[in-house]
């Protein structure tokens, strides 16, 4: 069973407390409420009294891991959503970030995040990795029982449709790339959008160039898209792009059985090959 | 003068109107998975039921004054070409809100009323009439009275719309600046009525607004070293990811960068928040860190820009940089703190 | 400008499509340089780009070459198993599964995406991979871009109003 | 400078030898008697047991060597006789004459389609035709054509001469006359080869009298895309697609009627993988193998064969086919097979392959005995066991397929063996090697240039400019921007072109240079050359293939093909433009090898090396040097081992060159090609240790020789009874006296298991050496007490090559042969007064037979070492999946590991016998000796590089390098290459997420350019106009 969020946030702030106890943390990553805004927003508590600040709410959207790599020589207590989690693991297998830098309270049995229509498809409903958690774990049974029936996003579209879908939505991108900026797995200090030697990106704002983009960045993300649904929230035009990051997500899974995060030790789906792997649509 | 009018009359008046002019209203438009409610140019008489003023729109009317995407050359022409879209028609702007009517000002005193003139922007501006709008309840995450904007009346439009729940008040302003416009003759059949009729609805409408949790006390502009050097703008705003997504939502930024497309010259918008805004050819970006741009766009709005303009502020308040960011980060809590941290409250200190 | 290039082709009357051929220098390469030396025919439409093994092709080239305006791709390395480099194009295998997965499922015709494998002695094969490959493009006619018709796009670009009595 | 060495014969054996000999610094004079190099395996399809394509791994191979500085070919050559001394050889050479001037022929082929006459294929095995004037096989090296005296008619009659005619160049000398000449040699590497015959059972397999019967190497042709059928399995006589094919084994190997009864060794894996790929092209096919054993030994033969028999539908059939006859229906083949089991049965199928053997040429034989180099009865080279890969002649040495049955990779190893025993005798010169060094040639500095791009369009006589118009695409190259000189060019190949060309790089002061002509596969060093003359850097070239996928290919579209090349040359500037001077790094090579083992092959490998020059560091665990080696009491030919053990050992220790760190354990291993360091633990007690005791050692490369171990039986009774005991226990026993139970003489009853071990699911490879060694142990205990009654419980007998002598010889001794199925292995129980019972199956008669040996003989397998595993992670070179080390490439670097500067020897690589460990370390003497005689290691140019700025050190690239080139240096947080491990694939750059890794010679600023350019509006606009 999902867990609610209000008790989700009482078991935050008293796990918390015991973190601050426990460990030497520079601070402790997690969701507050904006003083002004009222909005479930990120904080960085230092000091055991702050405990208290800390919420799980259904607009707590932002992933939390992408803020680590910041400050990574540090000691870090970080709240984790399930997806949040495989990030971490995906950092971690990366050699982004040190495990042993890290203190991880995952969110069991995940209720969520509104409007966030990955969740609605979510595979990951507990944390991969944890120190601590909070909320009762969710079980296989459950979880299966949730996804029976869930359709993938534009799965049932034609490609012709999905062309005229995209065409559609990319005409509204103002190229802000928060689509990029607020996925944990994109992490590069210089995109290659920002690259003008070469240039693989183009300027320009016409929807084909964004389309473009899309293309390109989805072919960055087999392999380490953990479908946590970040950019699709991130985006101010609501363009609907996650179908993309997300179609290869599960024929990444039919095809190799790869799921990008679910391990720390595990290898990259691109560096790494099976001499049985399957040749669909190769010239024969 | 006053007039008013029944949401038929202003149907009628803009069914005119749509004779003379490109009439650009807020609509609420469904964009994926949002619905939004956008300037958009009325199509069809029918569409002007659709109108929507119950909201304030998500985007101001920014891009039709400064095209995210606008041509400004030709590599074979040599010359400067005319902007493609211009019409006869002169465009009115249905509805626009004090804050927004504010960030077309600021846009005047930077592209107009300045030692280069616009000509692209210039164009545009002149080609424009804009009705405003009386708001009736704030904005989400609002402010603009604490820049000094009031979201009731505005004297700086010739037109002044008032919602009146089973009607609505029109107010003429200025003659002068609709002449031409034809405006008035349309007006004369609608009856008129006594400016306190409005006073009550406006009186009644400010009660609204009188909550506001948050105060800015420093006076414009800020003081630029002091607010530069003390503030830990870092820790300020470390949840920014960098997507400059309030910048183009802002009504009043309007930074751009040039590009070429084949044989074209453009301009686009740009943003201060991006990493490469500032980044030299030769590697060296002298904001390097998200923190530098973040510092950069507030003291250009409340240091740089009220230095440069008599005090005029560079945020108008409208609260949309706050409900766009994609992680809550709210300015008017840098705000609070670059305020603690200039009255000595040591914000850093009571951190540490 | 790949919807230029389409117009002229229009007014031209007939396709000639222009494909994009990226060959592994040590097998297909080979295989191409031998359908030569045997005198073997096929249509000039194809475009050869060298590289050392297709484990260098970044896919996001592909995504160029067809931004580019290129209708069809073809893409040839050695046999799985053969790789001059040991393992070049097992690793190339996966990107261009992915590769072309993705643009399949975002409405890019499957003729236009030709993978496949063919050795140095295989010269046979490459002239016919090469007459395949050409009226696999045919038969899904001129590029026109990632995106729908521009006038598709715009009909609906600025989202749909919703309906209503609100004034 | 050395002295030369003559090596005999172009084959992959001839060639590997000339390589690793021309490697270490001295010249070769490579000999081969047809008009091209590649040899046999040219003529192969694919290679098991990995089915590569044969083709793909050759050719590059034999275009190195073609080109390497210190190789001089001399095709159509033959050795006639050797005068002198070792050191001082006068090598006497006759070259017939080919009729067409190789400096002067381009290979245009211009003359080819002319020629009326036409004659037999000689590389299609004569299934299909060419010209009498012809290239050997489309992929000629050198590419040059030749002529047929006998069948040219204007040699023969004085008529025709078309093709002096029709040839630009002049290169048709019809007045050639044969040419006899000496050249000096230090030493002489005999490499010549090998003829399949499929014995003379001529009327038995109607070889001759049956069209559809072939043989393995017509059938190789078959199978091949090249070849005559285009790689379409059809019968010769009706071009039908062959739906029942039989091959069959033995097809004159193994046969007591002939001379050549001992194995071919080869046939077995050969035919599997004619089946299996007959299986891959027809689905349907019935393909039905006639075999008596399966040999399937060699490494990762043995999953090879379970794959074709468990997955691919393969059927095995243990029978012998006594006769071959026309079928029922025309072209139909009936052939009468005899089988143990069901006696008598006929079978049609309408094609036959026969598995023919190897054999030297009677040729080859004559020569060997004019040389004065023994052979053996069957006229290979007569080799001795303990000193493989030397003849009886001294400074005469054997490779390849002249030693006896031998598949590709045990060829490459005895040449590279032979390649080490050769350089000894032509005193290298440690100190200086006149090998290249990069920094040679000082190149005009072109960074602060304006780009200036010269084009060159080459006719190629009317090959190109017989369908593109070249001076068209010139006229248009003019108007490329950046374009400063663009002409077209006759033959730009011929060397006077060459000149032109710096010419006009002088002139215009050029600084890129795009060449449109050939492939830049064969032609490019030649350009690079070229330009490098003039003074420019070669990286600075561009070639553009307008011919072979050019106008060859686009005949019928001269427009087309003229836009295209345009293109391609407009593709080519924009590709140039940003192209960088590159350069060759050089690093320090530290001249020492490391060897790691002191077994014989270890000892073997560092006497080698010491006795070329090389220092020498040994390392051994124990403190006795001798290993594995030291339990063997007799070689499988039976001779004593420990004699020549301890003379091993001897001239090492005695050796200058050579240290010896006995008792030394590794703790750790760094560095790479030319660097490694090895930190040992010397012997000192536990309680005595300090910190800095750890020891270092240095060296160029490290030969791994740590060898391998015996299975210690699980089954069997072995661990009950001591009457049970292994093949190597009872060589041991058989040297001591009370050395088994009971004395060997009065052993009566005595039987021995095979495959205890291997062959089993868990560990699913041949161990190879026990067939044999259990003959010879067999025999050994026969002689000693001929009564004794001996059986051999197997399931294959694999005594490949002469050890089917051995076989035969047991045979006729009485020693009995029992087969058994493994899901049916005989049954040992314990009894309480110490023996055993032994129970199995007699599979003639079905009949269970039960028996109490004396002494019950286990042929356990040849394990890899448990410490393989932690010593491959310190070399950071894999293991295979049975954890022997792994080879770089199964077929043709058997030598070398998957890491660059790390050799293999031994056991450690996979079981073997004494005398084949022993030419493996001769081998990994020669492939450690052409890198140590390098004073610096050159590194390639076109590396990958990391842009710092943007690297994110994800690893990725770190992960999918094979060459361990790239990794990430975890305190920068930057990836970093090594530039001598780079081989410039670019799959590091290939999988760069933030596109921080580029690849010189194919940036991706470059491809992109090209890209763009190649599909440039303009370019359209001009193809629209409908061409020129």
């Amino acid at each position: 069973m999902a867990n609610s969020y209000n008790e989700i946030t009482r078991e935050l702030q008293e796990i918390a407390a015991e973190v601050f106890a426990e460990h030497d943390i520079k601070h402790l990553l997690g969701f507050g409420r904006g003083e002004f805004s009222g909005l479930t927003e990120p904080v960085f508590l230092k000091k055991p009294e702050e405990a208290e600040r800390l919420i799980f709410q259904d607009d707590a959207a932002p992933m939390l891991s992408k803020y680590l790599l910041k400050y990574k020589p540090d000691l870090q207590a970080v709240v984790a959503k399930p997806c949040d989690s495989r990030a971490l693991a995906y950092y971690i297998s990366e050699g982004k970030i040190s495990r042993d830098n890290l203190v991880i309270i995952g969110i069991n049995g995940c209720p969520g995040i509104a409007g966030n229509t990955a969740c609605d498809e979510c595979d990951t409903r507990n944390p991969v990795i944890v120190d601590y958690t909070v909320g009762e774990e969710m079980s296989q049974e459950e979880l299966e029982a949730e996804l029976e029936g869930v359709k993938y996003l534009l799965e049932d579209m034609s490609p012709a449709e999905r062309k005229e879908h995209y065409s559609r939505e990319f005409s509204r991108c103002t190229q802000c790339y928060a689509c990029r900026d607020a996925c944990p797995v994109c992490y590069c200090d210089h995109c290659y959008v920002e690259s003008n030697q070469p240039e693989w990106l183009e300027e320009g704002s016409s929807a084909d160039k964004d389309m473009i983009f899309h293309l390109m960045r989805t072919m960055h993300m087999p392999g380490r898209c953990v479908n946590c649904g970040a950019c699709e929230m991130a985006c101010p035009e609501g363009i609907e792009m996650r179908s993309m990051t997300t179609h290869l997500y599960h024929r990444a899974k039919e095809l190799y059985n790869y799921r990008p995060g679910i391990s720390p030790e595990q290898s990259t789906l691109f560096s790494d090959f099976d001499k049985e792997d399957s040749e669909p649509g190769f010239l024969q | 003068m006053i007039k008013k009018l029944t949401a038929q009359d202003l149907k009628e008046l803009l069914g005119e109107l749509r004779q003379k002019f490109l009439v650009i209203a807020p609509f609420r438009v469904k964009q994926g998975r949002l619905t939004k409610v956008l300037y958009q140019p009325v199509k069809t008489n029918d569409q002007l039921s659709s109108i929507y003023f119950k909201e304030q729109p998500d985007a101001s009317p920014k891009e039709y004054f400064l095209p995210r995407d606008d041509r400004l050359a030709e590599e074979t022409a040599g010359a400067d070409c005319q902007p493609e879209e211009w019409s006869d028609n002169p465009r009115l702007f249905l509805g626009v809100r004090s804050c927004d009517i504010a960030g077309i000002e600021l846009f005047d005193d930077v592209f107009i009323e300045n030692d280069f003139v616009d000509p692209f922007y210039q164009r545009r501006r002149e080609n424009s009439l804009i009705i405003g709008y009386s708001c009736q309840e704030p904005a989400d995450n609002s402010f603009c009275q604490e820049v000094g904007i009031d979201p009731l009346e505005n004297e700086n439009v010739p037109l002044m719309l008032y919602d009146a729940g089973e009607g609505f008040y029109l107010k003429v302003q200025d003659q002068e600046l609709l002449k031409g416009f034809e405006i008035l003759d349309m007006l004369q059949e609608l009856p008129e009525a006594e400016s306190s009729e409005l006073e009550e609805i406006v009186t009644e409408n400010r009660k609204n607004f009188s909550g506001d949790e948050f105060s800015l006390e420093l006076e414009l502009p800020f003081p630029e070293k002091e607010a530069f050097t003390s503030v830990d703008w870092e820790e300020a705003t470390a949840s920014c990811l960098g997507c400059g997504v309030c910048t183009f939502y802002c009504p009043t930024c309007f930074c751009f960068k040039f590009f070429w497309e084949e044989i074209e010259k453009n301009r686009a918008w740009d943003s201060c928040m991006f990493s490469l805004f500032t980044a030299h050819a030769s590697g060296h970006n002298p904001r390097e860190r998200q923190d530098q741009r973040w510092r950069q766009r507030l003291l250009h709005k409340f240091s740089y820009h009220p230095t440069n303009y008599q005090g005029s502020p560079g945020c108008v308040g409208c609260g949309r940089c706050v409900s766009k960011c994609p992680v809550n980060l709210d300015i008017r809590k840098v705000l609070n703190r670059v305020e603690k941290t200039l009255a000595g409250e040591g914000v850093k200190g009571n951190e540490s | 400008m790949a919807t230029a290039r389409k117009e002229k082709q229009e007014q031209q009357k007939e396709f000639d499509p222009k494909i994009i051929a990226f060959l592994c220098n040590w097998c297909s390469y080979a295989a191409a340089d031998l359908a030569g030396s045997s005198r073997l025919q096929y249509p000039s439409n194809i475009r050869t780009i060298r590289i050392p093994c297709t484990g260098r092709l970044n896919p996001l080239l592909v995504i160029k070459a067809l931004n580019k305006g290129a209708d069809g791709i073809l893409v040839s390395g050695c046999h799985p198993g053969d790789c001059h480099y040991i393992d070049g194009n097992y690793y190339a295998r996966r990107r261009f599964t992915m590769l072309k997965d993705l643009l399949e499922f975002s409405g890019v015709e499957p003729e236009r995406l030709n993978f496949t494998w063919c050795s140095a002695a295989e010269g046979r094969r490459f002239a016919e991979i090469v007459r395949k490959v050409v009226d696999r493009v045919e038969s899904v006619g001129p590029w026109q871009g990632f995106l729908s018709e521009p006038d598709v796009v715009a009909e609906k670009e600025a989202g749909e109003i919703e309906d209503g009595e609100f004034l | 400078m050395p002295d030369p060495v003559v090596v005999v014969g172009g084959g992959i054996a001839g060639i590997q030898a000339a390589t690793d000999l021309a490697e270490m610094g001295i010249p070769v004079y490579l000999i081969e008697k047809s008009p091209s190099l590649g040899g046999r395996m040219a003529q192969l399809d694919k290679t098991f047991p990995t089915n590569d394509c044969s083709t793909c791994i050759l050719a590059p191979k034999i275009t190195s060597c073609y080109n390497h500085d210190n190789v001089t070919t001399y095709t159509m050559t033959e050795l006639i006789n050797v005068e002198g001394e070792p050191g001082n050889f006068r090598v006497r050479l006759k070259k017939r004459p080919r009729y067409v001037n190789e400096e002067k022929c381009t290979g245009c082929g211009d003359c080819l389609d002319k020629c009326p006459v036409s004659i037999p294929d000689e590389y299609n095995m004569e299934m299909s035709e060419y010209g009498a004037i012809h290239k050997y096989q489309p992929q000629a090296v050198p590419n040059v054509a030749a002529i047929d005296p006998e069948r040219c008619l204007k040699l023969t009659k004085d008529k025709c001469g078309v093709c002096e005619k029709v040839c630009n160049f002049d290169a048709v000398e019809y007045e050639q006359k044969e040419k006899k000449f000496i050249v000096q040699a230090a030493s002489i590497v005999y490499a010549a080869g090998y003829e399949g015959f499929a014995g003379d059972l001529v009327s038995e397999y109607g070889y001759k009298d049956q069209d559809n019967v072939v043989t393995s190497l017509e059938y190789e042709r078959i199978l091949n895309a090249a070849g005559p059928t285009d790689g379409h399995i059809v019968r010769p006589t009706d071009g039908e697609e062959a739906r029942r094919i039989a091959f069959i084994h033995c097809s004159g190997s193994r046969d007591r009627r002939t001379d050549k009864n001992y194995c071919s060794s080869v046939c077995c894996t050969y035919s599997i993988k004619h089946a299996l790929i007959t299986k891959e092209h027809l689905k349907d096919t019935e393909v039905d193998l006639y075999y008596m054993d399966i040999r399937t030994f060699g490494k990762g033969f043995e999953r090879y064969y379970n794959r074709a028999q468990e997955t691919e539908g393969v059927n095995f059939i243990r029978s012998r086919v006594s006769e071959i006859e026309a079928g029922s229906q025309p072209g139909d083949l009936k052939l009468k097979v005899t089988d143990g089991d069901n006696g008598f049965a006929e079978e049609e199928y309408d094609l036959v392959v026969l598995a023919s053997g190897l054999a030297p040429t009677q040729e080859v034989t004559d020569t060997l005995q004019k040389l004065k180099v023994r052979t053996n009865k069957y006229g290979f080279i007569d080799i001795d066991e303990f000193n493989p890969l030397s003849t009886s002649r001294k400074g005469i040495f054997g490779c390849g397929a002249v030693n006896g049955p031998r598949d590709i990779p045990e060829s490459v190893m005895d040449a590279s063996g032979a390649a080490a025993l050769a350089g000894q005798h032509a005193v290298l010169d440690v100190n200086d090697m006149g090998v290249e060094s990069a920094g040679e040639q000082e190149y005009r500095v072109t960074q602060n240039e304006r780009t200036r791009v010269g084009v060159f369009v080459c006719h190629c006589g009317t090959n190109i400019a017989g369908v593109i118009d070249v001076d068209e695409v010139a006229r248009r190259a003019r108007e490329i921007p950046f374009v400063e000189h663009a002409e077209d060019v006759k033959y730009l190949c011929s060397s006077d072109s060459q000149e032109l060309i710096g010419d006009r790089i002088e002139e215009h002061n050029l600084n890129r240079i795009v060449v449109a002509s050939c492939t830049p596969r064969t032609h490019e060093p030649l350009f690079m050359d070229a330009i490098a003359e003039a003074g420019l850097n070669p990286y600075l070239l561009e070639m553009t293939n307008i011919r072979d996928q050019g106008s060859w290919v686009h005949k019928e579209e001269p427009e087309k093909a003229t836009w295209k090349a345009y293109e391609l040359v407009r593709a080519g500037v924009a590709r140039v433009k940003n192209a960088l001077p590159l350069e060759r790094g050089e690093v320090d090579n530290i001249a020492r090898a490391l060897i790691v083992g002191g077994g014989a092959a270890g000892l073997t490998a560092a006497l080698e090396l010491g006795k070329l020059g090389f220092p020498v560091s040994l390392v051994e665990r124990e403190t006795e040097l001798g290993g594995h080696a030291s339990k063997l009491e007799h070689s499988l030919e039976g001779r004593p081992v420990q004699p020549h053990l301890e003379r091993l050992i001897k001239e090492v220790r005695e050796h200058e060159l050579i240290d010896i760190y006995a008792g030394h354990e590794i703790k750790d291993i760094s560095g790479f090609v030319g660097n490694y360091k090895l930190e040992l633990i010397p012997p000192i007690p536990e309680e005595a240790k300090k910190e800095d005791d750890l020891l270092e050692i240095e060296g160029g490369v490290v030969i791994v020789a740590t060898g391998g171990q015996e299975f210690e039986p699980e089954e069997y009774s072995y661990r009950d009874s001591d009457r049970v005991i292994t093949q190597l226990e009872l060589e041991e026993g058989l040297g001591q006296p009370n050395g088994l139970p009971g004395e060997a003489e009065e052993l009566e009853e005595i039987y021995m298991i095979q495959c205890v071990g291997s062959r089993e699911e868990d560990r699913p490879y041949c161990s190879r050496i026990c067939c044999s060694q259990a003959l010879r142990n067999a025999v050994n205990l026969k002689e000693r007490n001929p009564e004794a009654e001996i059986t051999i419980l197997y399931r294959e007998m694999r005594s490949y090559g002469y050890y089917e002598d051995l076989y035969r010889q047991a045979r006729d001794l009485g020693i009995n042969f029992s087969r058994y199925e493994v899901e049916n292995k005989p049954r040992v129980t314990a009894e309480d007064n110490g023996r055993v019972s032994l129970q199995y199956e007699e599979p003639l008669s079905g009949r269970e037979i039960t028996a109490e040996p004396d002494l019950l003989v286990l042929a356990a397998a040849i394990l890899p070492r448990d410490d393989n595993l932690e010593l491959s992670q310190m070399l950071k070179t894999p293991l295979n999946e049975d954890n022997f080390f792994l080879e770089a490439h199964v077929k043709l670097r058997p030598v070398d590991s998957a890491t660059d500067g790390i050799f293999l020897a031994g056991l450690s690589h996979g079981p073997k016998n004494y005398s084949e460990s022993l030419a493996q370390s001769r081998a990994a003497a020669g492939r450690a000796a052409s890198i140590l005689a390098r004073e610096y290691l050159l590194t390639q140019a076109t590396v990958a590089e990391v842009d710092e700025e943007l690297c994110i050190a994800c690893g990725d690239c770190e992960r999918v390098c094979a060459y361990k080139a790239i990794e990430v240096n975890e305190e920068e947080d930057v990836a970093e290459v090594n530039r001598v491990l780079c081989k410039g694939c670019g799959n590091c750059t290939g999988v760069c997420r933030p596109h921080a890794v580029d690849l010189h010679g194919f940036m991706n600023q470059q491809i992109i350019d090209e890209i763009e350019t190649l599909l440039a509006e303009d370019v359209s606009e001009l193809a629209k106009s409908g061409g020129v």
